[in-house]
């Protein structure tokens, strides 16, 4: 595949064996064109971005903002604000609208298949607020218990929803759930950490009013992220981090606040990591991305099969929108011996509860493994995989 | 696009000239073409926001064509009023308004002119912009 | 100077000159060897760092980890949380220590010389919790008042005070600052943006209990930052953030935390950022700090003397520790304009109120123009410098 | 650093395998050689923090020597577990408290033991030494 070949790592070899790199869910490989621009960035444009004047905080300010522009005009939203990754923009959230807008009383509406990002913020500012959080089960299909979703929703000011779960690769029924939340007045926040990577979205259309997202789960660098948010609540939101840049005027008896996405970032953007994202941006818009999902998604869904047909538990369904991730229980081999032993013939699988307890302890379990794929995997890697699976139960099952 | 002859004008002296700084005097220079709005008319109406300096800019409609008025401190920021004025005043609103910022860009003084967070020139020229469009 | 090489940018050329780079208080230039430790590792390790098994993932957590261990070394530390910046570390310690530890009727002690990120987080504890704010006062000769400073400290629970200005590039006398609050019971944050560049601190030794500071101005790259905690004063932190990595359970009745610092890195952390801050101070390491500092402060001090030759308005002093910054305004020529035609001629100078409004209003002016010095600066660079205002003041003065 | 015999050979034993997989095959036979602490005597106080996966230890004397008890539900954990005991078992606790961890970093195993932000063994070596600290 000559995709691959955009991806140095892939070259790479663990304990004697070509690396297979089955942990993307965690956070995907960077094509060459991201390193290339960072270095090409540091090398010739290295400058802070606050208002200047001089040629390289041009060029720097020009390329920081050109990631605005491209999330703003790849996601159709009227608001971008860079953050550090998913987990900052969910907290920018929980300070900036809810402290300015829910009280005691109130409802927040979480699901038992969030990612702890997603729900400890919520507690944070239950407890400091006295609000309530509200969790929509999980059925043993896997899925959202809708009927539960609908009733909740009474007095909820909002609703947090995972687009795709980082457990189950279960992509949720994000239209039918904000719907019926707009129906009822609450406002929606997409957790998008495992859904951009996989699903164009049009943010605009989809009628969410916040979603969050990383970087570096879509080919692009690590410690960057948004949070677009719908025009209107844009206006109802408070400043989170008080710093430079985020300012209008400071005066030792009180400031003044930007009224752009400048208000939430405070102090020296992340610039170089903008650029590079940049750069995966314009390396994705060149791959067909649902005729990719396609292939991965029959991927995912054949280890699946195969690892039934062994008698493991698999906890997804692998329906068409859903991502490709499998997090299976082996009946014999303890998950972490599993891993060390795929990691000695180069194969990178995660185990643990991957951030999502509450998920896994509906599951009535504490941990799964979790092999999941991404562009540059191929139905060999795939092959390779259960071939060791078996190989390694064979001798240690 | 096309421009107003005086601003086409203006666009070719500018690329005939290869010196940066030889560029930016003849801004300075073009701060005269100004309609003066004197610092004591200025107001939080007038501001342009997001400009380092103070930069104040009216638009005015005198039988029915544009007037810009306008005043700044740094004198580049006031020569680009100078330019902005050389391509509207006079002109009906619905032909100011056919106007694209890119002219700065074609003169070569735009990336000497920060394409910043708060690109102060972008800011002026969609702030004079908007105020044409009120007046009609 | 050979040390220059080590730096690429410093070869480029801007509007046909060789780029002088004077803008080293916004942010420095990044040696060879960082970019070159940031693509190794994204081109040979680069994997999520949350508990993990296979290669990929150890490699990653221990470059993270390595920085932590190097910022503790460094700078003689208990804690080092790492944060995405200056900002963001002053901002934790007002939500995770403040709003846990001060009530209304507290006071805080800043001073007129604060960045905004030094001023902005405070103000808005303030406003939310009914806690005093008090300004020492900077006096005539640039330095804070001391006596005033003595005389605030009754009822404060927390002086925060920035090591060197990024305006005026004094250094503040903080052995004393420290001594006075910590016989007074309070608690003292720094501000050490613009102080671990040029000087060499021992945290523990300096008995401060905060110090903030970003990696983006230490020839590190952007993202990343730090913030140093003592020991004791770290057990009485709350947490900021909500998310994945600073927990130790998730239930949905409520989680409990991590009692290391990862209990504020929520999320995945800037894992390249961090490999490649390591190799800063590993170039740093080499370089004898204090022979340089006093190179750049003599640099500093013969422009100063220049300027004020020619009838300019210099706001400074360059006394020994003081950092080689000279901010000035020349009495004809407005600053803007002076930037965009020091830029004509290669040379980045930066304007504006550089996030420190406050001191200004104090100086009675709105901005100035500074040019600040680095590692890399030649005094050749210097009278290149000074020619050129000469030259432009002739012209357009 | 020298150790004890038993365990030098053991080193050597490791050292002389290429496959990580095999070396893995032997940590986990060696989850044999631990005295067991029985899952229903594993308590908060016997816990190793930071592991993936449940690991509990406990010291305890018998006529001044160290034994340790152990169990995990990773193999590759009681391997672990098996190695130390190996190391320490029966001696006292001066000798025991001269064992670095470096070991298995000899063995080859710790790098694929993930020395992870939460280094299991790390954090279990670190308990066991602490436990021994607090009996004399
Ligand atoms: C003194 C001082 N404090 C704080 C900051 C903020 O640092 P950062 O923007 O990297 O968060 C800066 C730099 O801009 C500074 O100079
Ligand atoms: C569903 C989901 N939400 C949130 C996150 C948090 O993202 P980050 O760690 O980049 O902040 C992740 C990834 O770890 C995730 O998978």
């Amino acid at each position: 595949m000559a995709l691959r070949d955009d991806f140095p790592i892939l070259k790479r070899e663990v304990n004697g064996y070509p690396l297979i790199y089955l942990d993307n869910a965690a956070t995907t490989q960077k094509p060459q064109v991201v390193l290339d621009a960072m270095n090409a960035y540091y090398m010739s444009s290295n400058s802070n971005v606050h208002r200047a004047v001089h040629t390289l905080a041009g060029e720097a300010t020009e390329g920081y903002e050109s990631c605005r522009t491209r999330l703003k005009e790849w996601f159709n939203a009227d608001r971008a604000v860079i953050t550090s990754g998913t987990t900052e923009a969910i907290n920018l959230v929980a300070h900036a609208w809810g402290r300015a807008n829910l009280t005691a009383g109130d409802a927040i509406v979480l699901t038992e298949m969030e990612h702890h990002s997603d729900i400890v913020p919520w507690q944070m500012l239950a407890e400091e607020r006295g609000v309530e959080l509200r969790y929509v089960p999980v059925l043993e299909d896997f899925t959202l218990d809708m009927e539960a979703y609908a009733a909740s929703l009474d007095g909820a000011k909002l609703v947090c929803v995972v687009h795709t779960s980082n457990v189950l690769g279960v992509r949720n029924p994000l239209e039918e759930i904000i719907e019926l939340a707009h129906g009822n007045g609450s406002l929606v926040l997409i957790d998008a950490a495992q859904g951009v990577p996989h699903e164009r979205i049009d943010f605009k259309h989809s009628k969410a009013d916040f979603m969050a997202f990383s970087a570096h789960k879509m080919c692009g660098p690590t410690g960057i992220g948004a949070l677009l948010i719908d025009g209107d609540v844009f206006e109802t939101m408070q400043p989170f981090m008080g710093g430079g840049d985020m300012i209008e005027t400071v005066t030792v008896n009180g400031s003044t606040f930007q009224n752009n996405e400048h208000k939430f970032e405070a102090g020296t953007p992340r610039i170089a990591e903008a650029v590079g994202w940049c750069a995966a941006f314009d390396w994705l818009s060149k791959i067909n991305l649902p005729e990719e999902h396609n292939r991965l998604i029959k991927i995912a869904r054949w280890v699946s099969e195969q690892l039934r047909s062994m008698g493991i538990s698999v906890y997804g369904r692998h329906d068409e929108k859903d991502s490709a991730v499998v997090s299976f229980l082996h009946p014999k081999i303890h998950s972490e011996d599993l891993a060390h032993l795929f990691d000695s013939r180069g194969i990178a699988v995660r185990t643990g509860h991957h951030c999502a307890q509450p998920l896994l302890h509906r599951l009535g379990i504490s941990g799964t493994v979790r092999a999941s794929f991404y562009l540059y995997n191929t139905m060999d890697e795939a092959e390779k995989f259960v071939e060791q699976l078996k190989l390694i139960t064979e001798r240690f099952g | 696009m096309t421009y107003p002859a005086e601003l086409t004008e203006l666009i070719e002296e500018f690329q005939d000239v290869d010196d940066k700084m030889e560029r930016l005097e003849m801004v300075f220079d073009l701060s005269d073409e100004v309609i003066p709005l004197p610092p004591s008319a200025w107001t939080q109406e007038s501001k342009v926001h997001g400009c380092q300096s103070e930069a104040h800019v009216k638009v005015e409609l005198q039988d029915g064509k544009v007037i810009l008025l306008s005043g700044a401190d740094a004198k580049l920021v006031q020569g680009l009023m100078g330019i902005l004025s050389i391509a509207i005043n006079g002109t009906a609103p619905a032909q100011a308004l056919l106007l694209s910022p890119d002219f700065a860009e074609e003169m070569g003084i735009l990336n000497s002119l920060s394409p910043s967070r708060s690109n102060g020139f972008r800011n002026m020229f969609d702030k004079v912009m908007r105020d044409i469009r009120m007046l009609v």
